[in-house]
């Protein structure tokens, strides 16, 4: 009905749009929004609709309809559905995707009305996990979710390397880079088994940033700032080669074009979130999760980031709006602690969260907030989509045996120069 | 008989005096036409004209932003962007690689499955089978098969001592994958167009080359080979065609990766326009793409021409 | 009841004039003949009048009715295709009662007409066949069937017999012309064979690059063709004709008078193996081509072409004996110099 | 030492047909390999290969339907397919029988309007209709997948088809229908189309299964995973997190192609027939 009643005219849209926001005035009549989202599963869209229900306490004539987009579309279907004049009222939006949208103009500035909100207390998201959803006093999105990317480990192969558990090192002080490569390697030879596989594998295609970006930062690098790229900066460099060598040269960490799946025991590590937790319980082997590695600038956590940002373009922007202020209230982002770890301060050092996740021990799970709390996201950037791209067949070039290190990454910075 | 009888025929003769037999037919006529000729300038001709003039514009889709500028968005393809005379290199490769190919192995498979033999329609079947597969499941299949070390392909090379390569992960190899993958995808089409053909050859012309001593080879060079001249002409022109339109296949298997080595121009077209939503210069991408394939048509066709005189 | 009226009838396919001015008048009940070599124009003729064509110029009149830009199915006609165009995917009944379920009769009346009809052409047993399981000639007696069924004011036949052996086209022929009687409908009948024009026709139409050459009786064509043309095509083997200067003097020899005429012609069983004594025409036979009754003798005549003459009989001359010729006056035909016939008065005895 | 000449024969036959099998393989293996790995597990299936899965894990194909509407998309790629396939025949034969019957004004340049179309790759208009669908409101809905299909170069080329077929028909068996009192699409129907079964055969197969196959406009078109067709859900089975899950999309891959072939391995004759009709003519 509604797609129909949208696209007939431009005059029944207006008109359309006159009734939404006559009946909106009168708060009387039904009135549904388009929310969309990436997962599939069903436990977040049981979770999700709680809380839309626990919305019709305040607005019983609204529903909320949760569409799933399938996650490696979803930033070009959201597109789509904007530019094609259907877009959503709200939805999730990935990290390196929302400093474009925001350069379009098309996520709506939810800022003030937050601050009106009654009880909301903006400010309990910490400053840097708001670093990318804000601009000044605009906010175009609030995170829902801000996970740290962990090192997860497979005890039992440590303990058949004969090698110490990466928990005690780090308390120790000697979870490093230099550690971590060389326990790679041992893992390697004492196991069927590769040492070290990039986040799901993927290290070499959709994950590249994730695979370099921790060492990088370690080693005190950065991939661009200011408009000036970063990656053949010798700290870079020096990062890069390491990982290099472990390919290429250690073989500890799976190579391009192999399968080596940490959670069907054939990698010894790899690094995730703690979401993929819920993989564990039918892995078969003992594990634990450790934060990443240290380099020579210290500790660099890395988080990954999803937010709920409302559309320019959409009917219902101000009951989007008031939707959104709901889903991140203290009291629900308490309840999404338990899929997605929160950036609310008072959520983060609450035993709720700490407890949230059953599966991880809570020692375990101080990492992960302290991980929050320092952490900073993937670097981003409104050309994002054409950036990696670019990077692309660069870093296609880097992950081969007899690549020089130095000069593909020159190559790199060169290829992404123009859109920086 | 009621309606043929005088008093019938009178009251019937009296007619619009332009409604001739003539022009009854032409109206019928466009009527007739009418639906595919509507839909076909709506969504095909309408389509293709709009592309000229996006083509001369900047335009984001995100943000709806216009702005005419000209010709520059060729310029940007053909001068300043170093993507894309490597895009068209690898269109290039990829035609020359899989038009000969193509056509020399369903010349082949049509030599051997033409006559009947015990089996002929078992390989006739087996060889067109992957033609009325879907392409998607085609590559999707043949990735997982050209995996690196753990892939079948490479698994079975190692039993006989091969070390295969990183086929998708090298840029020569991947170009040489899906060459060869699309091959055989779609060879099975053309060697039944080349079965059809020699089938209809009488086969007069080959036994009297025979009573006169003609060889096997010969047989098939001074008599078959120049029967079958318009058929690999249209095969040609088919083929290469078909061959700057392939997605599905570069999408699923190499995303045009790695290192660019199978970004083609189809692949890149999409890219453009709904992967950075550039429409300006995806459309101007598009112009290009048009020409060359207009282009190579009317040469085929030239030839053809040049040919049969 | 049913005239057919032709008035300056012309076709035109794009800058390519096909039928050039006809005029013609078809008598109520009348059997017309259109013959003519291939290209003619006769059948496009035929087709014009049954609406498959469209008209350029001129004026059909069918009874009082004009019927130019009237459509083909309701000018009450019926027509008789050289393929038969029996529908492949109808039996023989569905094929008959097509036209009239088309025009929405009740099933009743088709059945009672098709079953008149196949009564008619012995088709009963044939009904329920489809076309591919019939003969050449039961086919060719549906396609008659479904013509009579819609009881049409003219039959329109289009080579109709082209397609069957020789020995089924003279059966059929003597049926088409046993039905006419019967019907007494008024027809038009289109072939290239000059025979079965001359044995169904009340009138023959002959036609030659889109215009009429002659119209009249078979025995008129036969006797006192209009031009050489006409001449030629009727009649088989085909009349011999000669320059007049040729043979001027044999003929004045024999005291016939030539006039101005150019051109002489001379039918081939018009001719006589005679003695020396009576022969006007002298030459040698060339050829002799036994054909059961008798021979047809190809005679060199001296400076004169070859001509045909029939020899009834088995004494034939062989090849190389020296032949006379001899013909009575009233057989003898003159043309002038555009091949128009000259007509004498009569010197017949 | 020397063979006769009957051993010979057969020497000779032994190796050709041997030949052939060899050829065979990269054309029938991927079928077996996909079938085959569609009943292995996320960690067999990269293990030592195996053309029979040590355990057969049939919950695969429950997974499939749990992981996505995968039903939903088949039901989705099954319909449009046959929309498709009605409307191009419909539309197909009707332009085809004008074209090749009936004399109107225009008709040769008509002819020379449409072929041009059979030059221009899907990839030209694809950018220019999406702003058309946008405007019809049609995204994310089948209306482009029905549309374009029927009136893009594939339509045009189901028209030259069924214009080749019909200028090939005797045409006094439509003069008779027209001496009957049949209408112009009264003889289209009764008598064109009855008679023209093996080309609408053809257009109906090579145009499902050009609708079937259809990859670039659900790509464009489509959002949401319930309005999916299958090659759209095939290419989806990776985890929420982006990682391929194999031995899923293997699964399904085995569920969306072997009924084709089913029906291909039946009907193999007439499919391979319509193919090589499309291709001679079109």
């Amino acid at each position: 009905m509604k797609k129909g009643g949208l696209t007939m005219t431009r005059q029944g849209l207006f008109a359309a749009g006159v009734a939404a926001s006559a009946l909106l005035a009168g708060g009387a009549s039904a009135q549904e929004l388009r929310f969309t989202v990436w997962t599939g599963n069903d436990a977040h869209l049981e979770m999700l609709n709680g809380i839309a229900e626990g919305f019709r306490e305040s607005h019983p004539d609204v529903t909320v309809r949760f569409e799933t987009i399938p996650a490696g579309d979803y930033t070009q279907k959201l597109t789509f559905q904007i530019a094609g004049g259907n877009p959503p009222d709200l939805g999730w939006m990935f990290e390196d995707s929302i400093p474009a949208f925001i350069a379009a103009g098309v996520v709506e500035d939810i800022g003030p009305a937050l601050r009106e909100t009654e009880g909301y207390d903006l400010d309990d998201f910490s400053g840097p996990a708001m670093d990318l959803w804000s601009d000044g006093d605009a906010v175009y999105g609030i995170p829902f979710s801000t996970s740290p990317f962990m090192v997860f480990y497979n005890k039992d192969m440590f303990e058949a390397a004969g090698l110490e558990d990466p928990l005690a090192m780090v308390e120790a002080g000697e979870w490093t880079m230099e550690a971590f490569r060389d326990a790679a390697l041992k893992l390697t030879e004492a196991n069927d088994a590769w040492g070290f596989e990039f986040k799901d594998g993927e290290g070499y295609d959709s994950r590249i940033m994730h695979a370099i970006m921790p060492p990088i930062r370690a080693y005190g690098g950065h991939a661009w700032q200011d408009g000036e790229c970063g990656f053949d900066d010798p700290k870079a460099v020096e990062a890069v080669t390491i990982l290099h060598d472990m390919i290429f040269e250690d073989q500890s960490i799976v190579p391009p074009g192999e399968q080596g799946d940490f959670f069907s025991g054939s990698a010894a590590m790899t690094v995730n979130q703690i979401s993929r937790a819920s993989k564990m319980p039918e892995a078969g082997f003992a594990w634990g999760i450790a934060p990443l590695p240290t380099g020579p600038a210290g500790a660099a956590p890395i988080i990954g980031q999803a937010g709920i940002s409302v559309f320019a373009q959409g009917d219902n922007k101000e009951l989007a709006t008031e939707f959104a202020a709901f889903m991140t209230n203290a009291e629900n982002v308490e309840v999404m602690a338990q899929f997605f770890p929160p950036a609310r301060a008072s959520v983060l050092d609450s035993d709720a969260f700490i407890d949230a996740n059953e599966l991880i021990p809570a020692e375990q799970m101080a990492h992960v907030s302290d991980a929050i709390k320092q952490g900073s996201v993937l670097p981003s950037h409104e050309n994002a989509p054409k950036i990696l791209a670019a990077m692309k067949p660069r870093f296609d070039a880097l992950f081969r045996a007899d690549a020089d290190v130095p000069a593909t990454l020159a190559a790199v910075c060169a290829a992404i120069q123009d859109e920086l | 008989m009621a309606s043929l009888n005088e008093t019938g025929t009178t009251v019937r003769a009296p007619r619009a005096p332009w409604l001739t037999l003539k022009r009854r037919e032409t109206i019928e006529g466009w009527l007739f036409v009418s639906p595919t000729l509507i839909g076909f300038l709506i969504f095909f001709l309408g389509p293709l004209i709009a592309v000229v003039f996006y083509s001369l514009s900047e335009w984001n889709l995100l943000s709806q932003d216009t702005t005419f500028v000209g010709l520059a968005n060729y310029e940007d393809a053909l001068t300043q962007n170093p993507d894309f005379w490597q895009v068209i290199r690898n269109s290039v490769i990829f035609a020359a690689g899989l038009v000969p190919m193509n056509m020399a192995l369903a010349l082949a498979l049509a030599m051997a499955l033409a006559r009947p033999f015990r089996g002929v329609v078992f390989f006739r079947t087996i060889f067109f089978a992957p033609v009325v597969t879907s392409a998607v499941a085609w590559a999707i299949v043949w990735k997982f098969l050209l995996q690196g070390d753990a892939g079948a392909v490479n698994q079975m090379l190692a039993t006989v001592g091969i070390d295969g390569p990183n086929w998708l992960r090298e840029p020569n190899w991947a170009m040489a994958a899906v060459i060869v993958t699309r091959v055989l995808k779609m060879v099975g089409l053309n060697m039944i167009l080349y079965i059809a053909a020699l089938q209809s050859i009488p086969r007069d012309y080959e036994e009297a080359a025979r009573l006169e001593g003609a060889s096997e080879w010969q047989i098939f060079r001074m008599v078959i080979w120049p029967l079958l001249a318009p058929t690999t002409l249209i095969i040609m022109v088919i083929t290469t065609i078909g061959s700057f339109k392939v997605f599905d296949h570069i999408y699923l298997m190499t995303g045009g990766g790695p290192e660019n080595g199978t970004l083609v121009l189809a692949f890149y077209i999409y890219q453009q326009a709904f992967e950075f939503f550039e429409i300006g210069y995806a459309s101007a991408l598009a112009m290009i793409m048009f020409v060359i394939v207009l282009a190579l048509t009317v040469v085929q066709l030239i030839l053809r021409q040049k040919g049969s005189t | 009841m049913t005239r057919l009226t032709v008035r300056n009838l012309t076709k035109s396919f794009g800058k390519i004039e096909v039928i050039r001015g006809i005029d013609l008048d078809v008598a109520d009940g009348e059997f017309v003949v259109f013959v003519g070599p291939s290209g003619c124009g006769k059948s496009t003729l035929l087709r014009m009048i049954s609406g498959l064509e469209t008209i350029s110029g001129g004026e059909l009149w069918i009874g009082d009715r004009k019927v130019n830009e009237v459509q083909a199915a309701k000018r009450g006609l019926a027509m008789v295709f050289q393929s038969y165009a029996l529908y492949p995917h109808l039996t023989v009944r569905q094929n008959m009662g097509f036209g009239l379920k088309v025009r929405k009769e009740s099933p009743d009346e088709i059945e009672r007409r098709v079953n008149e009809a196949a009564r008619t052409l012995q088709l009963d047993k044939l009904l329920d066949r489809y076309p591919r399981e019939l003969s050449g000639g039961q086919r060719q007696r549906v396609a008659i069937g479904r013509a009579i069924v819609g009881d049409p004011q003219v039959f329109l036949f289009d080579e109709p017999l082209s397609n069957l052996d020789a020995e089924l086209r003279v059966h059929m022929r003597a049926e088409i012309a046993a039905l006419h009687r019967r019907l007494g409908n008024t027809t038009i009948y289109v072939t290239h064979d000059q025979i079965e024009a001359m044995t169904l026709a009340d009138r023959i139409v002959v036609l030659r690059d889109g215009r009429i050459e002659q119209v009249g009786s078979p025995k008129e064509l036969y006797a006192r063709p209009d031009n050489v043309f006409v001449a030629q095509f009727i009649g088989s083997p085909k009349m011999n004709v000669c320059p007049v200067e040729a043979i001027r003097s044999p003929l004045q020899r024999a005291g016939f008078s030539t006039g101005g005429a150019t051109q002489a012609g001379l039918r081939p069983e018009h001719l006589r193996i005679v003695d020396e004594a009576e022969g006007i025409l002298c030459g040698r036979v060339s050829i002799s081509e036994y054909t059961g009754g008798g021979a047809l003798l190809h005679v060199e005549l001296e400076g004169a072409p070859v001509f045909l003459v029939e020899n009834s009989g088995d004494d034939a001359p062989q090849p190389g004996d020296i032949v006379h010729l001899a013909f009575s006056g009233s057989d003898l035909h003159l043309f002038d110099a555009e091949g128009r016939a000259c007509h004498r008065e009569p010197e017949l005895a | 030492m020397a063979l006769s000449q009957p051993q010979l024969a057969t020497v000779k036959r032994t190796c050709w047909m041997l030949s052939l099998v060899v050829v065979a393989i990269p054309f029938l293996f991927p079928f077996l390999w996909m079938i085959s790995s569609g009943f292995k597990g996320p960690t067999e299936i990269f293990g030592e290969p195996t053309l029979i899965p040590r355990t057969w894990r049939w919950q695969n194909f429950v997974e499939v339907f749990d992981y996505q509407p995968f039903a939903r998309q088949y039901f989705n790629s099954i319909y449009i397919a046959c929309a498709v396939t009605v409307l191009t025949l419909l539309l197909s034969s009707l332009a085809g029988y004008a074209l090749a019957r009936m004399r109107f004004a225009g008709a040769a340049l008509l002819m020379v309007f449409l072929m041009s179309a059979l030059m221009v790759p899907e990839e030209v208009t694809i950018v220019p209709n999406f702003f058309l669908m946008k405007w019809l409101g049609v995204m994310d809905t089948h209306v482009p997948l029905i549309l374009l299909p029927v009136f893009g170069p594939h339509g045009v080329m189901a028209t030259f088809l069924m214009r080749q077929y019909f200028v090939a028909l005797p045409k006094e068996l439509e003069d008779a229908g027209k001496m009957d009192g049949l209408s112009r699409v009264g003889i289209w129907w009764k008598i064109a189309l009855p008679m023209s079964r093996p080309a609408l055969a053809a257009v109906a197969i090579i145009t499902f299964l050009f609708s079937w196959n259809l990859f670039l406009e659900p790509l464009v078109f489509l959002s949401s995973l319930e309005n999916f067709t299958l090659p759209l859900a095939l290419s989806n089975f990776t985890d929420p997190y982006g990682a391929p899950l194999w031995h899923l999309q293997l699964a399904a891959t085995s569920l969306a192609v072997v009924p084709i072939l089913i029906v291909y391995l039946i009907a193999q004759r007439q499919i391979i027939e319509s193919f090589a009709m499309s291709g001679v003519k079109g």
